[in-house]
């Protein structure tokens, strides 16, 4: 019985009681819910040191368990994430139907994750995937008919992605004799050359697919959307992440003994950063703040899977930390849009308007997260950014920096665009009413938008983590060579001290702001009725704000790229796909007990796999 | 003592640049005046005009954004400024050169046109937003070839900072001829960051009346004003650093920024606006060439 | 230090001469006279010359040329630009018109005496005014700066129940809400 | 009330981009317009009115104000008008001296408009130099009428004073000077790539719908369609004019801002050789027919509507006369009363929020004209 | 020119024997004709798309307050036959009501909302906006005969002292200054 036990026993006991504490009354379900999450992440962080190992037997099937330095960078995101999250949906799912279903399939899905990152053996980590997958799946359906369409997708892809995962893990055995990833790592090169590509490249599939990547993400954009905010913190900010660990480990581990090895990065980081470049175009032109935000995701995760990909040093610990960056102004941002659907009623673009004076906190880390998203310094998001740009420049990836950097300029008009149509603008009688949201909302947001600015002075915090983590890989230790508690090194020696950034930034902010409110009565504040609307007066039925295909002449200007949309073939192939597999419709209907009998498909595949049915 | 001096260096830098900005922009306007058959207004005049501004008895601001964005945009203006040499060699202006390079200043610089895009948005006022909608989109344009540039000369001297430059330009030459198309392309790239006709499309005053500044008056204006010149001094700087080798004293600086100053000022003189979409096109036409080129030029060599 | 009178008194010189050779005039060609702006601000006459320019929006601007007659209709939209202009701000009325009317003294839409409805500082005469006289009005308005006699916003401000008064006469019961106008 | 999705802008009436006083209700999508409507009233003074009350010589001193930037032909068409319901004929010197008003009055208005398109397309050198220039047409003016921008000069029966002494010398190097700043213009302006860039293919008015919309003057040849009221329905000279082929009329294909642009670049060049033709060859005699006490001077009772070739097109005058010393009715049509209001709202749809003022200029919007 | 006019009438006069009144005796190109109002889209159609009078030249009405009618005229014109063409009619000043032409000629709509608000004309089927040039008008039409624009001007305006006799201002200015008339200005006063 050690933490790993402990950790996990309290997040599966916790989901069960959390459903059955349903039905004793609501605030039980509540108490339950976060005490559950609270628990097992102070007890984890307390009680967690790496080399832990745990041993389950099921059926035959060993699943041994052990936490590194790799997986405990990110259970950080994910149980960090997973207590402002949990926190902020008690207000924000407070009134809502089958809350207990909703929370134990959000305790699984933690349950599932914090699996997946002590996973020491490929079984287990398909089972751990597969419950983080089912459970994220029943979240997205969670909010009724209309999301269903939008779940068949998601589950589609991710049965995809499972399925090729499955296939290797069968090859992978049928070589080896063995799910141990420490065998596979150690064994990879004594298999056969094909073999190891075709792995290699299922598997690249099967996590790409959560990393949403660019041929496989078109489930992302309409499944975070979908499930209710204070999940989609979770789904987007630590889900996809498990994307990336997965990536992390098969480039660590097999691609770098590839004899193609420089094949499959570059493509792969292509693939990544056209993902990055496409999904902020698309972005640019969303109407709603969470079809944006979602677009915006499979646009960041573009740049982790680049990271991942190319693969050195630098640019591992670049993906690294935009990983856990993404994660937490990510999450902050649809914990603020959740905030604003519960407070104003909608999420369109088109509708909010004007929202600053009356949700301050929550423009305030909206704002955080916007510099932070964009790369912009003193904030955390930057040195990410940074050391991306560095890796690839030295990495000779040329052409590769420009297409991530136009994603990432590009990047500056949506978050402008969400910023300004839901906060800014005129304010309007329609939202004279909205108040800031609740407390217990407000505080994480609040939490995670200081965060991003403390992290901008002192990156070493989080480099430390991923130093450790990277040592795990293989990596030398970068401590010095790459980074120093405030100063960021590239390949040619040049440094940035982030903290000098922070105080320069501070103080010439401060030293304006001063010399603004320095005679502050002279100042008036007037209502945004008040403007020079060419000498007209306002009309109460016309609108002044500007909404409505914000960003038009740079849709023209890039008019031609837009004559190729991607998107569009896409929607014409998952139309064929899913009349094609109409039959798989009645499988994945999103019944419990058809769910069941595919749980159950899996472990009796599984275990036949276990007991050498397949053995060639 | 150390870091006193550097204070006392940085005020004085700031102090400098804003002088040096004014009287850029004094130039600039009695330089329009004699093309334009005028006499035109004397050099000094914008320092009458930021001290009227900021002596303007009242100001209103609809909110704190809108409040605060002049701030913002001297975080970006002021804080480039520190973090660029200004000479080359000199223990004079010691500031925090050292600790910025080149990616870190193409994204601080964004920082102020952020906050200055949220200020104006939150005016309420139409113009002002097709203005900034305007602004971010012909900036995804210009900074392409800008990056290419930049990108094309760290590869080809293997370094990211902009001091390091500078001491490769004493060894080598100047790299605006080591690397021409570097250069060309910064510099048409440039032109989209003065915003000076034919990329005046922010604020354009017949289509938008002055656009995202549209609501601000008195101290906010004067203050965006020398934000303003200001940040035309430091993008001078950091041109010259990157291209003509930096200077070794304040009158060579002069000389070589007002040269600098002269190409956005006259190409602005006798070129209508483009609309947005033409402009976009623009930077990712022959500025974007050339700055491919730049690169294809840099790895060759 | 500021409080004290004298040095006060040097502040308001350095103020006003800044006032004073920085004019930034609305563009708002209320009336016919806008056609002799272009060449006062052009090559032959050249405004600029004295640091007068044109500003886009009323926050911008320190001086509301009043190019002529105003219609009713235009008075409306006249008085809302001029409360949304920042102190201190100056009125130049510009051509008879505005004075009394001018050959539009029995119009049903033209208000007849402009200093009703708002405070002038400076009138300049003629149907319509020379550039030349523009710029000497211009001048006139610069000594009265320097002078600190150019009160007419604070006028305005201290007499403003007259005003909206005067200003109610004409634009009738119909008067849509003008923003508050409170410091 | 629900409020619309569409954003409103409005251009003007206080706003750097329109031309006068008039306000143009701009519904805008992105920056494209989906719908446009025209207010105008700012400028509502009832010269109509004004005119009732006052008889025929009185109420010709307020006209000029009806157009600022181009007072004269307002003034030759209530003239015409008037002269036409009373059968007055005019002297022919005073019908030379009128084209030669008419004339300078076209190269002052064209010379403002080269400010105004290339000013809302963010050429300010173009409209300096040319408003510039054009005090030199309005010396000339001061030289012949006395008057700078209003000059009062075409009466009912001839023009109210004589050529005064030198004016020919004076004018002839005004002409020279001015053809060589045209060829200056079109380097700076005309031969512009942006320049072009912008004005081409933009407010494009159909040429098959373009007579039944109303489109008059340069934005109709700018159609491709030969039509100027100067040799359709010739007044004072002009027939005779362009027999002798003193000037042409040349349309230009393609309805765009960059057609009606040229079609005013090659008619300033003809203003300049009619006055150089009416300067050489001007006849001497009476200036003036002169009328009888105007406050006993009665006009038959009837009606007469006359028309006169403007910068911005046709400029009409109706009067009706009860027989009295006062006109009954007095109504103008400016070429803005169709341009800037049915014509206007039509063609702005799809267009970029960026072109709106640069398409007023093209058009030649004058609000005065259109409310009067 | 003489015999086209001529030739205009009479074909007009064959399809609309409505047509009350002629006159094509002017020296220059131009034709009267009278009909009744509720004619004038009909003819308007026929002299627009049958015989080429595409341009709308003018639409205008003349108040004549003694007889209680207002003359509304339609001026057009024919590119081809350079001919202006008056279309007259009589509309009763108490009930002015007419035949809406804007489908005609879509710029006619303008025209017909001046007339609207001017003389208050009712053209039936008009849609515009109720304002057009005047805002808040609350008096009779103002360009009718018998609206008195100086009474209303004294009544809602405030004149300059000096101004509201409407009389020479220069002998106001000599009054108050205590100076003379000189000769050959009182030559030209009243």
């Amino acid at each position: 019985m050690n933490i790993i036990h402990i950790t996990l026993g309290i997040l599966l006991g916790g989901a069960i009681l959390t459903y059955f504490a349903n039905k004793i009354s609501g605030v039980v379900r509540d108490l339950m819910f976060i005490s559950t999450i609270v628990v097992a992440a102070a007890l984890f962080f307390i009680k967690m040191t790496p080399d832990t190992v745990a041993v389950f037997n099921l059926g035959g099937i060993t699943l041994s368990l052990g936490m590194n330095h790799l997986g405990l960078l990110f259970s950080i995101i994910i149980l960090g994430l997973a207590v402002l999250a949990g926190f902020y949906s008690l207000p924000y799912m407070k009134g809502k139907d089958n809350l207990g279903f909703f929370y134990m399939n959000y305790l699984l899905s933690i349950f599932g994750m914090m699996g997946i990152v002590m996973s020491k053996d490929l079984v287990s980590f398909f089972i751990f995937w597969e419950i983080m997958t089912w459970s994220s799946y029943l979240i997205v359906v969670y909010n009724g008919n209309k999301a269903n369409k939008i779940g068949i997708k998601y589950i589609l892809f991710s049965a995809l992605g499972a399925y090729s995962m499955l296939m290797a893990i069968v090859m992978v055995y049928s070589q080896l004799h063995s799910f141990s990833i420490a065998d596979l790592s150690a064994g990879f090169t004594t298999m056969p050359a094909s073999y190891q590509i075709t792995i290699a490249l299922l598997l690249i599939t099967g996590f790409a697919v959560k990393a949403a990547m660019m041929p496989l993400h078109v489930w992302a954009p309409d499944a975070y959307s979908n499930a209710p905010m204070s999940y989609t913190a979770m789904f987007s900010g630590a889900l996809s992440k498990m994307g990336v660990y997965g990536l992390v480990i098969v480039f660590v581990t097999m691609v770098s003994h590839l004899p193609q090895n420089f094949w499959v990065r570059e493509t792969i980081a292509w693939l990544g950063a056209i993902t990055a470049g496409m999904a902020t175009i698309y972005a640019i032109f969303q109407d709603d703040a969470k079809k944006l935000l979602a677009y915006s995701s499979v646009a960041q995760l573009g740049y982790i899977i680049t990271g991942v990909a190319i693969g050195t040093e630098i640019s591992m610990i670049a993906a690294l930390m935009l990983s856990i960056v993404h994660g937490m102004f990510k999450a902050n941002f649809f914990m603020v849009v959740g905030a604003v659907e519960r407070q104003a009623g909608t999420t369109d673009l088109t509708v909010l308007t004007g929202l600053i004076r009356k949700m301050p906190w929550t423009f305030f880390s909206a704002l955080m997260s916007a510099i932070a998203l964009a790369g912009i310094p003193p904030l955390v998001g930057y040195v990410g950014k940074w050391m991306l740009y560095e890796s690839l420049i030295s990495n000779g990836n040329y052409i590769l920096v420009i297409v991530i950097f136009f994603a990432s300029t590009a990047g500056f008009l949506y978050v402008f665009k969400i910023l300004y149509s839901i906060f800014l603008g005129q304010e309007e009688p329609e939202f004279e009413n909205v108040k800031e949201a609740p407390a217990l909302m407000v505080i994480p947001m609040v939490i995670i938008a200081l965060l991003l600015g403390f992290f901008g002075a002192f990156p070493g915090y989080l480099l430390k983590y991923i130093d450790n983590a990277l040592v795990v890989m293989g990596y030398p230790v970068s401590q010095g060579k790459w980074w120093e508690m405030t100063t960021l090194f590239n390949a040619w020696g040049n440094k940035v001290s982030t903290d000098l950034i922070m105080y320069t930034t501070i103080t010439v902010f401060v030293t304006i702001a001063i010399v603004l409110f320095y005679r502050w009565k002279n100042g008036r504040y007037v209502s945004t009725k008040d403007i020079s609307l060419s000498g007209e007066m306002p009309k109460e039925d016309e609108n002044y704000s500007f909404k409505l295909d914000f960003y038009k002449p740079f849709e023209r200007a890039i008019s031609p790229l837009l004559r190729y949309k991607i998107s569009k073939y896409y929607n014409e192939f998952a139309d064929g796909m899913e009349a094609f597999f109409d039959w798989t419709r009645r499988i994945y209907n999103g019944n419990a007990q058809t769910y069941a009998i595919y749980v159950i498909t899996f472990l009796v595949i599984l275990l036949l796999i276990a007991n050498n049915i397949f053995t060639v | 003592m150390d870091f006193l001096i550097k204070t006392l260096g940085a005020i004085a830098t700031i102090i400098v640049a804003f002088i040096v900005g004014m009287l850029y922009m004094g130039i600039n306007r009695k330089i329009t005046a004699r093309v334009q058959n005028r006499v035109g207004p004397p050099v000094w005049q914008n320092y009458i005009d930021a001290l009227k501004l900021v002596s303007k008895k009242t100001s209103v601001h609809h909110g704190v954004m809108q409040h605060l964005a002049p701030a913002f945009l001297m975080i970006s203006s002021m804080g480039t400024l520190l973090f660029i040499p200004i000479l080359r060699g000199q223990s004079w202006f010691p500031n925090l050169s050292y600790h910025g390079d080149l990616i870190f200043i193409l994204y601080f610089m964004v920082l102020g046109s952020l906050g200055m895009a949220l200020g104006a948005g939150q005016t309420g006022n139409p113009n002002a937003a097709i203005g900034i909608t305007r602004g971010l989109s012909q900036m995804v344009g210009f900074e392409i070839p800008w990056v290419m540039a930049l990108v094309a000369m760290m590869i080809q001297y293997h370094t990211t900072s902009i001091s390091d430059l500078m001491a490769i330009q004493q060894q080598h030459g100047w790299l605006m001829f080591q690397n021409p198309l570097a250069f060309l392309a910064a510099i048409l790239a440039m032109l989209g960051m003065f915003r000076y006709s034919p990329f005046d499309i922010v604020g354009a005053p017949a289509e938008l009346a002055s656009g995202p500044i549209s609501e601000f008056g008195g101290k906010y204006l004067g203050l965006m004003m020398s934000s303003g010149s200001i940040f035309a001094f430091t993008k001078l700087t950091l041109y010259v650093d990157l291209f003509m080798g930096g200077a070794s004293n304040i009158v060579v600086l002069l000389i070589e920024t007002f040269t600098l100053y002269l190409i956005p000022m006259l190409y602005g003189l006798v070129s209508p606006r483009y609309r947005t979409e033409q402009a976009i096109r623009y930077f990712w036409g022959w500025p974007t060439v050339l700055g491919l080129a730049a690169l294809v030029y840099s790895v060759v060599i | 230090m500021i409080n004290d009178k004298n040095s006060q008194k040097i502040v308001d010189i350095i103020q006003n001469f800044a006032r004073k050779h920085s004019l930034f005039v609305l563009a708002y060609g209320t009336g016919c006279g806008a056609i002799e702006i272009p060449p006062t601000m052009t090559s032959r006459y050249d405004a600029e010359r004295f640091g007068i320019r044109g500003a886009a929006t009323p926050r911008q601007a320190d001086v509301l040329l009043i190019t002529g007659y105003l219609t009713t209709k235009t008075v409306k939209r006249v008085i809302r630009v001029y409360e949304q202009m920042q102190d201190p701000k100056y009125v130049i009325g510009f051509g008879s018109c505005t004075i009394n009317g001018g050959m539009y003294w029995d119009s049903y839409n033209t208000i007849k005496v402009l200093d009703r409805y708002l405070p002038v500082d400076i009138y300049i005469n003629g149907c319509m005014p020379r550039p030349e006289a523009v710029i000497e009005g211009f001048i006139k308005l610069q000594k009265k700066i320097m002078e600190g006699r150019a009160e007419g916003a604070k006028h305005y401000k201290e007499n403003l129940e007259w005003y909206r008064a005067n200003q109610k006469k004409v634009l009738g019961p119909t008067t849509p809400h003008i923003q508050e106008y409170n410091w | 009330m629900a409020r619309e999705k569409v954003t409103t802008l409005y251009l003007g009436p206080q706003h750097p981009g329109i031309t006068g006083n008039m306000m143009v209700r701009l519904k805008v999508k992105g920056d494209t317009i989906v719908g446009a409507r025209t207010e105008v009233g700012y400028l509502h003074r009832g010269f109509e009115k004004l005119q009732e009350r006052r008889n025929w010589l009185q109420a010709f001193t307020i006209l000029c104000r009806f157009c600022v930037p181009e007072p004269d032909p307002v003034e030759e068409a209530y003239a015409l008008a008037v002269e036409l319901l009373e059968g007055r004929e005019v002297p022919e010197r005073a019908k030379y001296i009128r084209v030669l008003v008419l004339e300078m009055a076209r190269i002052a208005s064209y010379l403002l408009w080269y400010g105004g398109q290339s000013g809302s397309a963010g050429l300010y050198t173009m409209g300096q130099w040319s408003v510039g220039d054009r005090n030199y047409i309005l010396d000339l003016f001061e030289d012949l009428t006395g008057g700078r921008v209003y000059h009062m000069f075409i009466w009912p029966g001839g023009v109210r004073r004589d050529l005064p002494k030198g004016f020919k010398d004076k004018a002839m190097k005004v002409m020279d000077y001015l053809e060589k700043r045209l060829d200056d213009y079109d380097t700076l302006l005309f031969e512009n790539s942006i320049f072009q860039k912008r004005a081409k293919g933009v407010g494009i008015i159909d040429k098959n719908k373009a007579i039944e919309w109303g489109v008059v003057g340069p934005p109709l040849r700018g159609c491709g369609i030969k039509s100027d009221i100067r040799i359709d329905d010739p007044y004072e000279i002009y027939g005779e004019l362009y027999e002798k082929g003193v000037f042409e009329v040349h349309p230009y294909e393609g309805g765009d801002v960059w057609a009606r642009a040229l079609v005013r670049r090659f008619e300033i060049r003809q203003s300049i050789k009619i006055i150089r033709y009416v300067l050489d060859n001007i006849p001497s005699g009476d200036f003036y027919n002169k009328i009888p006490n105007p406050h006993k001077w009665t006009l038959p009772k009837g009606d007469a509507y006359s028309r006169v070739e403007a910068t911005r097109g046709e400029i009409g005058f109706f009067v009706a006369s009860d027989g009295s010393n006062k006109p009954r009715r007095t109504h103008m049509r400016g070429a803005a009363y169709v341009h800037a209001i049915t014509l206007l709202e039509n063609i702005l749809i799809g267009e970029n929020v960026a072109d709106v003022s640069f398409i007023m200029n093209s058009l030649g919007t004058c609000p005065p004209e259109i409310e009067r | 020119m003489e015999e086209k006019k001529a030739q205009i009438l009479e074909k007009l006069q064959k399809v609309f024997p409505e047509i009350s009144e002629t006159k094509n005796d002017f020296p220059y190109n131009r034709v009267d004709l009278r009909i009744e109002k509720n004619k004038i889209p009909a003819i308007l159609f026929y002299l627009k798309d049958e015989m080429g009078y595409k341009h709308l030249v003018h639409i205008t009405c003349v108040d004549w307050l003694e007889e209680g009618k207002f003359e509304v005229i339609f001026i057009v014109w024919s590119p081809v036959d350079k001919i202006k063409v008056f279309v007259k009619t009589f509309l009763d000043r108490n009930n002015p009501v007419m035949d809406n032409v804007d489908m005609i000629w879509r710029q006619a709509n303008t025209y017909e909302r001046e007339l609207r608000e001017m003389f208050g004309i009712q053209f039936e089927g008009l849609v515009a906006p109720k304002e057009f040039i005047l805002e808040d008008w609350d008096d009779m039409p103002p360009m009718r005969r018998d609206f008195d624009t100086e009474a209303y001007a004294r009544k809602r305006f405030f004149a300059r002292p000096g101004r509201e006799d409407a009389r020479d201002v220069r002998q106001t200015i000599a009054e108050r200054t205590g100076e003379e008339i000189p000769d050959f200005a009182k030559k030209y006063s009243r």
